[in-house]
């Protein structure tokens, strides 16, 4: 498979087009010149990219929770009980994971269920099942905007129809779907399904459609930030050729408030950076922050200061949105109540800490992150491009075959998965094991010393079994 | 000498992969044979691993909550295809809404496991038990 | 009625003693040397100065709820439950309030009923009516130390009675009571009253027994610290002149990162600068931390968000330990339950940010903040000391009568209550009306600059409107 | 002149002075004439001053939930000075523990209360029922 950073022909995008709109009976609906109309008929402030722009204007947070029903009735009332109860400010629309296997069928068959059965049986709304008209139902009930949200290998049939029915952006990205939602599919091909939905993208801006692409890159287990920075920064080229001009930077946050904010800094710069080496000049980025993705804490008491704890570090990192997990996360998908809980905590956090605009702009331990982590960035990106001859999708490609690039815990038996990280002694993640990471020596040398102190305050070596208790120390109610 | 072999994976269209990565590695550091399978697996992928490798136990991780509707039949399988003293254990977030965990057991036991292991286990625990389980067995056999 | 802040002669507390241990028949059983003896058989763990001392060695915060309930078996299983469910560091005994009013009466018919009827009846423990032995029930019950917890303008016999059951230390103090549990009592009757509290105080550290005094000053409604800071500091002169060692500062958190943590700062600096000043070099000052008294939401997900911000504020400003109110505390007096719920949060966010380190040690808006309301403590403290020729007590007594010390929202009817706080357009307590605080013009300007900043936000003139709407603004869900 | 003159305090031992601190200033600023008793008044104290000042009301304040038990009987006294026609107000929290608004109301409108205010009212709603109370009626007889 031969694939590149080039912009697609509008030839080529039309024939891929016509097999897209082929997948499901739903396609044939879908018009691209009537799926812009009827954003233009949809008020401004239903937008995502112009609502988010607004608020990094004016220096505000926006709250985004994570949601998604079967069918219209359930979406709506959910969408509609998190905008009154809830206080979000930007809704979104969990797809479904059938829908995201491109599954369609079983998923028809479950929204049918769903239907006689009057209770959601899948776990998110199935775009492609329902349609262009069906699914516009929804944007129609609610006031605020809303996106597409969650990885998936591929995205192309959802994104026609959830475009062209008022949906204004999307969460997720080729490398995150690769390394956490795939097996044995090649990374190329994941990047080429998605250089079709970011180039559906580009023809809304086109149109005069503003839509908000938040990259994902990858997802963090006690993860140096560069390890998920770095394909985030690839998403966004691979988005910025195909015509996107809104992106979102998702930061992972772990909880520690200085590599946090580093994170949050450093990935903003450094995406401003390529974009411009590559000529994007007109591509606005604009930050969101979301909580962990490790194990949550069962009891409810915890969960409260986590989602303060994570609000707190969205809002001094300044961030214009902020997502959040739920105080029921560990025990089962988030009910409608208890998203709107979890919410209400987030946005008193904010409305305590947010007015008092808490500057941490000149700050020496944000400072030594931001250091560390833009020569990581630096290193990993030129040595990307290197590979693959200045062109960042193919050097992807061989980066991820060579480890070069790489995640730990993938679910893809195509990545080397030996780079590991550990907590040091504040609980910043460093790196435990660089596996093949072209790094430099110093920053080796930074991450072993960060690990010796770890290690001087434990009374022994860092293993593996360190890591398994990083990786369930938050849930057991600690930072480390 | 290896104590035990073991498969293990994950069953179905569910991703959550890093608990049963990280019980694989407490085993391995054990001393266990583990064939590892990843995610994205169904029944008959793990009878052909455990076949394959002659494995005294099969360990399935499944967090999506859909391992109940995936698993029917499960054990009359394995026992067709001549897995009959295959242990067979399970484990990860196993239904979708809460329950008293007494009544998630109770149905996992009838579907043929022989053990169900409690959500939020710590990998010391299943450690503990696949030694108690499996390896004094064979030491009595060796005995 | 002549005072002055000398230490008592033994002579005179001997006395006094006298009349005090005869004021209720549990009083004839107190014998100071057997409380002493009774404290050194305790284990030091379960003494509140050394807890706290050892925590502020190692850079540690405790957590410390306020606890009460009325007879023996109650207190005791609040306590424990506590101790165990509520991951308590220092335990509380809340003295029900006719006790506090000296109607042992009538506290002892509430202690018969409670103990008739098996549920409380009384709002804390009436350590005067239970007497020494079965005080000390609770003290053998339990493993962590516990205080004495409650303004009051007599808290002598109960002192008597609690020192003597192992209560290591107490929370409140002269002033406190003064400006807000007193309505036509003179301030050197309960400032005499707490030179006996203090001066037991004092025999318990001459006997080898730390005991911890929090002071407690003035409680804020919306208040620039030095409202609160200026009362704190003569509450430990006076102690000292007492004998008293371990003193405790109490910080009145109002939600304002950078305020509060100047308070934290300056509160410290300047009673260390004042004990020094007058000669108290032994003293030891440590510092806690305490959530608003103003009216909270009802809504729980937002008091968890508030006891998480508060929790935050007290460990960036590093104090050694933190109290909470709890999420009940709009709706009726917290149940064991309610208050276990909120310090398991409280500590989930403590084990996540303190462990981290966060250093906020130079930070531009803090030190504004710092060198104002250090400016405003020395201008009123020196004030004070001038009008009492050098004796803060003295000089304490006539400030109040001018109106040169002052609150707002006081209940007694001998303050002058002229001074008024506002919130500025970041949220912090700023002078809206200085009544007769002697304040340099320096100082008077901040503060009309900071307020003219609010009111270029708002389009109009802060009023008493504004000040209703920033007192009840934490309720409705925002600082501002 | 004065829309109409009220007393106001708390009751019993309770210190919760700052909500009727506040009200007092509204009413103030909107044309009343404020009697302020600050804290610690008993049901003679009330009287007293209401006779004294021919209030138009009575606004009780009660915070720490004793109000109940120190109430008993007040409208009956206020009957036998004289003060028949007295509006009575009383607000705050009015209980210890959680219970349905309605009960609590029910019980204090049996006291004798006029008028019993929600907790957590803002001085907006309580100055818009004063000025409906004892305003319009006022208006009446002048007119
Ligand atoms: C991390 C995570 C993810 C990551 C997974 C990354 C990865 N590649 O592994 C990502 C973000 C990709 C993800 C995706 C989804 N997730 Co998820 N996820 C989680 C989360 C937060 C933590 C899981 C985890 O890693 N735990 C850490 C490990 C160490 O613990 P563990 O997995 O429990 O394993 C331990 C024990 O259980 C035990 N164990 C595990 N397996 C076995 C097997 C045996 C035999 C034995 C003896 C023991 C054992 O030992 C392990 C070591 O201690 C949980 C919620 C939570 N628990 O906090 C939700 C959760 C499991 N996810 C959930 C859902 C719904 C999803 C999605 C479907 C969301 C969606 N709508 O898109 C998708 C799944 C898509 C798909 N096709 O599967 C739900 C499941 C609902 C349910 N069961 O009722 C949960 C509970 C979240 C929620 N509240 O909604 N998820
Ligand atoms: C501040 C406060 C204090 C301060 C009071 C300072 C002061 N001088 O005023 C201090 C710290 C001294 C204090 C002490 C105590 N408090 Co207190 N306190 C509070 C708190 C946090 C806020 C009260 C407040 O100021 N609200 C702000 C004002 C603006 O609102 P408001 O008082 O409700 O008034 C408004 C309305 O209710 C209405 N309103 C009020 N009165 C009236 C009257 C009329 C006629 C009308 C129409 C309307 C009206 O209009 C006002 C303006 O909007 C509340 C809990 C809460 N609500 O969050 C507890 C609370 C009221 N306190 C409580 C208790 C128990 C005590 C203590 C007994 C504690 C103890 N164990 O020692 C002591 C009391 C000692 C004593 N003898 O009274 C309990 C009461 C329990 C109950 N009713 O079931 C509460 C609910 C806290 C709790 N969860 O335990 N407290």
């Amino acid at each position: 498979m031969e694939i590149s950073n080039k912009k697609w022909s509008d030839d080529l995008f039309r024939k891929e087009r016509e097999k897209v709109l082929a997948m499901w009976p739903t396609g044939e609906d879908v018009d691209l010149e009537d799926g812009a109309a009827y954003h233009h008929r949809l008020p401004d402030s239903q937008n995502a990219a112009r609502k988010v722009l607004k608020a990094r204007a004016e220096g505000k947070t926006l709250l985004c929770p994570s949601l998604g029903s079967d069918t219209v009735e359930n979406h709506k009332n959910l969408l509609l009980h998190m905008q009154k109860e809830g206080q979000a400010d930007i809704l979104t629309s969990y797809i479904d994971s059938l829908t995201r296997n491109c599954r369609f069928e079983m998923a028809s068959q479950g929204l049918m269920r769903a239907e006689a059965a009057g209770r959601p049986v899948l776990n998110g709304f199935p775009f492609v099942v329902h349609g262009v008209e069906k699914a516009r139902e929804v944007m129609d009930a609610v006031d605020l905007p809303s996106l597409l949200f969650g990885p998936t290998p591929d995205a192309r049939l959802t994104h026609e129809i959830g475009l062209a029915a008022g949906q204004s952006g999307y969460s997720g990205g080729p490398l995150i779907s690769f390394w956490n939602y795939t097996k044995n599919v090649r990374p190329e091909e994941v990047i080429q399904n998605f250089q079709y939905v970011n180039r559906l993208m580009g023809c809304y801006e086109e149109m005069g459609v503003p839509i908000l692409y938040c990259v994902s890159g990858a997802m963090p287990s006690v993860s140096p930030p560069s390890l998920m920075i770095v394909p985030e920064i690839i998403e966004v080229l691979i988005a910025a050729a195909q015509g996107v001009k809104h992106v979102q930077l998702n930061n992972w946050l772990q909880g520690h408030l200085a590599q946090d904010i580093a994170y949050i800094r450093v990935f903003k710069k450094m995406t401003d950076h390529y974009l411009k080496e590559f000529g994007f000049d007109d591509v606005e980025t604009t930050t969101y922050s979301v909580s962990p993705t490790g194990r949550f804490p069962v009891d409810e008491d915890r969960v409260y200061a986590l989602i303060s704890h994570f609000t707190m570090i969205g809002v001094m990192g300044g961030v214009q949105v902020c997502g959040s997990r739920t105080i029921d996360e560990a025990k089962h998908i988030p009910t409608p109540e208890g998203s709107a809980h979890s919410f209400r905590n987030a946005k008193m956090f904010l409305n305590m800490l947010q007015p008092q605009k808490f500057d941490l702009s000149s700050h020496s331990q944000i400072a030594v992150e931001e250091e560390i982590m833009e020569a990581e960035v630096r290193c990993l990106m030129d040595n990307v491009l290197k590979m693959g001859g200045g062109d960042v999708v193919k050097g992807t490609v061989k980066a991820i075959d060579e480890g070069v690039l790489d995640q730990p815990y993938s679910t893809s038996q195509l990545v080397k998965g030996k780079v590991l990280g550990v907590k040091d002694s504040t609980g910043a993640a460093r790196y435990f094991d660089m596996g093949n990471l072209p790094f430099t020596d110093d920053i080796l040398s930074f991450h072993r010393e960060k690990i010796a102190e770890r290690e001087k305050i434990l009374g022994e070596k860092v293993s593996y079994e360190t890591i398994i208790s990083d990786m369930t120390a938050i849930s057991s109610g600690s930072i480390l | 000498m290896s104590k035990a072999t073991v498969v293990t994976g994950v069953i179905g269209e569910d991703v959550h992969v890093t608990g049963i990565r990280i019980l694989e590695h407490a085993l391995r550091s054990d001393g266990f044979d583990v064939h590892s399978l990843g995610i994205h697996n169904s029944q008959e992928d793990f009878i052909t691993a455990a076949l394959e490798c002659e494995a005294d136990a099969i360990m399935i991780s499944s967090l999506a909550g859909h391992a109940e509707m995936l698993l029917q039949g499960f054990r009359e399988k394995c026992d067709k295809a001549g897995l009959k003293d295959i242990r067979l254990y399970i484990g990860g977030q196993l239904v979708i809404h809460s329950e008293p965990w007494e009544e998630t057991e109770k149905r996992f036991l009838k579907l043929g496991f022989d053990s169900v292991a409690v959500p939020f286990n710590l990998p010391k625990s299943v450690l503990a038990e696949m030694n108690s389980d499996l390896c004094s067995a064979q030491d009595k056999t060796s005995a």
